[in-house]
């Protein structure tokens, strides 16, 4: 964990970490509803209970900084300044959404932010991310990538080659393990057999930390430590992030098969209370003010959600549109 | 004999449960399929009857879990893999096209072994959730591929993919699974691979087809047949590799008029394969030029309004079979 | 202007030196072209001329390898990715399948990468060295798929090839890299993808092809001209998607009399496509059913004997253009 | 290192693990000499320098016990019974050879020896032998696996998935590194980062193992403890072997890229010379029955030749035959 104090960092950072947790959560909330009440066509994949991951990295990065985000990373898209308008496009599979229309849910990205859409295929997007900040740096400028990826997708071919690849070219990528227990319906202990993943990073002749997922302020602290380090020092680390899956894979799963004493043992780690009651301590945002935010954002959600109602889906004359690319 | 009614999906765990039954060298794994019973539930409860021993979940690693299964088939195991989807067997092409499929050919070894791949759209699974990738299982030398569409076909077929000394991709179509129920007996036999049959006779054109398709060209058969008197024969192709040119070509006499349909792409899809059979085999019995009717060559989109203007159906099959009539 | 002698593997060395100089975003890299210069020397001294930076060696991981590529090509470098063989391209089909092919279509973002891929056998390569798998690419959706057959196509066409805004497989054959040479000037303009070319005037019968078979079509269109006063044209695709329709269809009409002729398996090879086109667009051109030679559907085998057998040749060309003439 | 003593085996074993690495160097020094003659079709890829690996591996294990051998791998074949007659009918593409002419040069194996033929593509075999060895103990035989692969091929996907596979499963292989410092042209600094391959063991959660690849003595007194450690508590081990190709990747590689030093210092440790001054010492094979073996090899590998040589190629009329198994 980083040496540096909660302190280091101003109040207005703090409350934007805040928000993009709270601003997650009430999107992905609204979705779940929409769900059950068979209003989404396809499926919805929250990151309910795992904000505090992609709110710290993604909100302690610098502007040339690129992403890969993955099924649970809805705090991403919004710690790098997508707005819940176009979340909801996307999810409403709406004209003017990031994909307008063409991918559906969690595969969206917005090149402006820094950020990929991810392919379904687990593991693939590690080695996009990687060439990309290896671009970038040719370019001349210091960007540092950032990849999440699932406790089950470390099993696939694709995690591996990308971090060996990332480590032989010293790029600068944080490999972020956010090991949620689950695979769809399958445990730890039936996808690997290392005490951690993070045991990993040697064999990869890399550094390994292992951080509290569900705490976005000492998250936070260590990714700012972390970022400034690779930016100066360009090399790859596996970060592995203790956090807990707190609904189905997907809004179609009844997670039964989760233990019960697991999601309570998390619940009561709840990211966002936690990172409310820490900054609330330190002075850093009252009570009262991150009770404001969480109004705001959850009267944004409703709007979000109405205009992204009201607009087009796509225009079936389009469908063979953009195939190619001209240029 | 008593009958039951079943659904695509169910017809599919019966096959697979009799095998697990009489044979005991039936194994079944993959992502999830274990007590979860698999993301579409087709192996729900064989873990729970036939013990973990024989049905369990695997790491996601598509390349081992094929590759085990070539070790499994060639020890006098039969070994079958589940991929989640079949887009996702795309991480582990070299284990079929450059594996299993050479292996007999080259060292006189059996490899008995099923992949089953859920495949298919018409449910919002956007780009990588929805493929149909059969003519790239076709290329593959040493493979057979199966793609049933009725329950009694995907129950028999099951049971010889299986049961068959070679590597079989068994083909599941997502939309059928619980769209299409069959009365039938609760017993079955075996159906042969490499049989195609004709599912409705006709003598005004024939369309040739397979998956999902079929039923959407039935339906479009029948609404011909009763607006305009055109009697349409159709054929479910039911094996792809090695395909059925016999009855292909009795029915291209029979109607000299053929219309070829599939879900997935046009350029170089299997419709590809069936044209040129027919440009060879049964030219001078052709009345008419030889059509396809497919996916246009883009990735599959997710919203409803695209993906049905992507998506071959019955009104798409109705209109191609009007002019090949009226040519 | 002066003109010098190149063997196609150097007519591919040149177009790749001149895109290095021209084109600072462009990279050259994969397993082993470094100083050694690649498993078949097309890169040699190009890592001298141009340094690490810009030509360079990467770990045997294919699916990193182009997952970077198409991370750097979104972020405006123009990446050039060997394959030792195409063959080992199969362990990462979901890279270029899901990723690099729908990335424009579903994001926007132009992906302009190239991947070189070696081909084709008939020098004792064996099953794992000597594939043609050009239908599997040719599916793709968003790939461009580019096959030369002479130096100076091969030098045009990897220009353009790199310079394309999208993703394109541009295949090489591994015959054809010494055993063919060409007459041509120092300099050149790139050859537009996309358009087929007439390498011999005929009216008696068009043979369609492309690769190291254009080389065998040739001679068996020479000798039947010598011993049967029998004129066959024939047609180089040159790019295989999108391809060329309106010259095929063209030399449908000239010739009323089609052979397609490809190295690779038979069954949904790309020769179905090509058949499929004529069937439906130039059915009441034909005076005879269109035929195919291709490989039989067998893994490409080592011996002599049998790999003679296996290949497509002049002979086999002669012999079917013979029957089909004389139909 | 294993604490038995090279006394707690028979002369006869140890005769035999000589007798192999001789063997192999003799039938690999005539195919060196026969592929620059020109008397060999296609590539010719040596073990010389490896020999001690395959030889005290395979010459250690049980009769169930089951090898995935590479590239280098010729001990393991000859150590489990294959006769040189058997390896030059492979080379020389004979009918009556293991592959009957289908596959080439390294692509061999033998079921009754429990050696998988490898393919190609660097990795897949991996996991082929994991399931093999899990089929083989579902049947109640207490097989154990050795799978080879080299220091390149760690950076494939495939090396990944197999090993964590086998980890989850607890199947009882051994997975050897060899690492001989290169991968082709590409050294172990451009491959890897870790400091040593066998730190990917932790990652695992699995043991892992240095040995001296040159030291056959010592090796197979490792391997005997190994392998009956792992056949009664069944588990995965990674085993690196410090050793150096000394020659280039295939002898059309003239390893200019290799420094002089190190095959001078690999050269001062050569397998065999070490095997036979150790066993010597210690009074189990005298310099004699060494020279003897020696004698006895040559005039074995000039008889195997000359018999294969002898013996017909496959008839290009069996080409069709077998690419599917009847049963
Ligand atoms: C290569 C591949 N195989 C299978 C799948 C199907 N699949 C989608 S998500 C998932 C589980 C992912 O688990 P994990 O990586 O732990 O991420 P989490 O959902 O827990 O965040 C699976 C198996 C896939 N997307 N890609
Ligand atoms: C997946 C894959 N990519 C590329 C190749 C081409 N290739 C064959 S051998 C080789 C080098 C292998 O090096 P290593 O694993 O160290 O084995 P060694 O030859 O040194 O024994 C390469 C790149 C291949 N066979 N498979
Ligand atoms: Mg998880
Ligand atoms: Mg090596």
């Amino acid at each position: 964990m980083s040496e540096r104090k909660i302190e280091s960092v101003d109040d207005g950072r703090w409350k934007a970490v805040l928000r993009c947790m709270m601003l997650s959560r009430a999107i992905e909330e609204r979705l779940v509803r929409l769900y059950h009440q068979g209003r989404i066509f396809g499926g919805v994949y929250t990151g309910i209970g795992q904000e505090a991951i992609g709110a710290a990295t993604s909100l302690a990065a610098g502007p040339s900084d690129l992403f890969a985000p993955c099924i649970r990373n809805m705090t991403v898209h919004l710690g790098r300044g997508e707005t819940s308008l176009n979340v909801f496009r996307q999810y409403l599979g709406r004209a003017s959404g990031p994909t307008r229309g063409r991918d559906g849910n969690v595969h969206y990205g917005c090149t402006a932010n820094g950020v990929y859409a991810m392919i379904s295929h687990l593991g693939a997007m590690l080695s996009v991310v990687t060439g990309a900040v290896m671009a970038r740096r040719r370019q001349g400028r210091d960007a540092v990538g950032v990849a999440y990826i699932g406790d089950g997708a470390t099993s696939t071919g694709d995690f591996h080659e990308a971090v060996n690849f990332a480590a032989v070219f010293d790029v600068p990528v944080i490999f972020l393990i956010e090991n949620n227990k689950f695979a769809y319906s399958t445990p730890n202990a039936e996808q690997f057999r290392c005490k951690q993943l993070v045991d990993r990073a040697q064999g990869y002749g890399i550094e390994g930390l292992c951080a509290d997922g569900n705490d976005a302020v000492e998250l936070f602290l260590l990714a700012q430590d972390l970022m400034s380090d690779i930016r100066q020092k360009p090399r790859p680390i596996l970060l592995e992030c203790d956090t807990m899956r707190m609904r189905g894979h997907g809004e179609h799963d009844d997670f039964s098969y989760v233990p019960r004493e697991l999601l309570e043992k998390y619940a009561a780690r709840d990211p966002i209370a936690q990172a409310r009651s820490r900054l609330a301590e330190a002075g850093l945002v009252a009570k009262a003010a991150a009770d404001d935010i969480e109004l705001q954002v959850r009267s944004e959600v409703d709007q979000a959600y109405q205009q992204a109602l009201e607009e087009p889906v796509p225009d079936p004359a389009d469908l063979m549109e953009g195939v190619y690319a001209d240029r | 004999m008593p009958t039951v009614e079943m659904t695509y999906l169910e017809a599919i765990r019966q096959g697979l449960r009799r095998l697990l039954q009489e044979r005991n060298e039936v194994l079944l794994y993959g992502e999830d399929v274990g007590a979860f019973g698999g993301a579409f539930k087709v192996t729900l409860g064989l873990q729970e009857e036939f013990g973990k021993d024989r049905v369990f979940n695997t790491p996601i690693s598509e390349s081992a879990m094929i590759g085990a299964a070539i070790g499994m088939a060639t020890q006098g195991l039969r070994p079958v893999v589940e991929l989640q989807f079949v887009d996702f067997g795309m991480t582990a092409v070299h284990q079929l096209l450059n594996n299993a499929g050479p292996t007999h050919y080259r060292t006189g070894l059996s490899v008995p072994l099923t992949i089953r791949a859920p495949c298919g759209g018409g449910f919002g699974g956007g780009p990588f959730h929805s493929e149909e990738l059969e003519s790239l299982f076709c290329l593959m030398p040493g493979l057979k591929v199966v793609y049933p569409a009725f329950p009694s076909d995907a129950r028999g077929l099951i049971y010889s993919a299986v049961m068959d000394p070679n590597p079989v991709i068994y083909l599941e179509n997502k939309y059928l699974y619980r769209h299409v129920k069959e009365v039938m007996s609760d017993r079955f036999d075996p159906i042969p691979l490499g049989l195609a049959r004709i599912c409705r006779p006709g003598r005004d054109a024939v369309v040739l087809t397979y998956g999902a398709m079929v039923h959407e060209a039935l339906r479009a058969a029948e609404r011909l047949s009763a607006e305009k008197h055109y009697e349409i024969m159709v054929v479910d192709m039911r094996t792809l590799k090695p395909y059925d040119a016999e009855t292909v070509i009795a029915a291209v006499t029979a109607t000299n008029r053929v219309l070829i349909v599939h879900e997935g792409w046009r350029t170089c899809g299997f419709g590809a394969e069936l044209a040129a059979l027919v440009a060879e085999r049964a030219f001078h019995l052709l009345d008419a030029p030889i059509r396809r009717v497919a996916a246009p060559d883009v990735p599959v989109p997710f919203a409803p309004s695209l993906e049905k203007a992507y998506r071959p159906d019955a009104d798409k099959i109705g209109e191609a079979l009007v002019e090949l009539i009226e040519y």
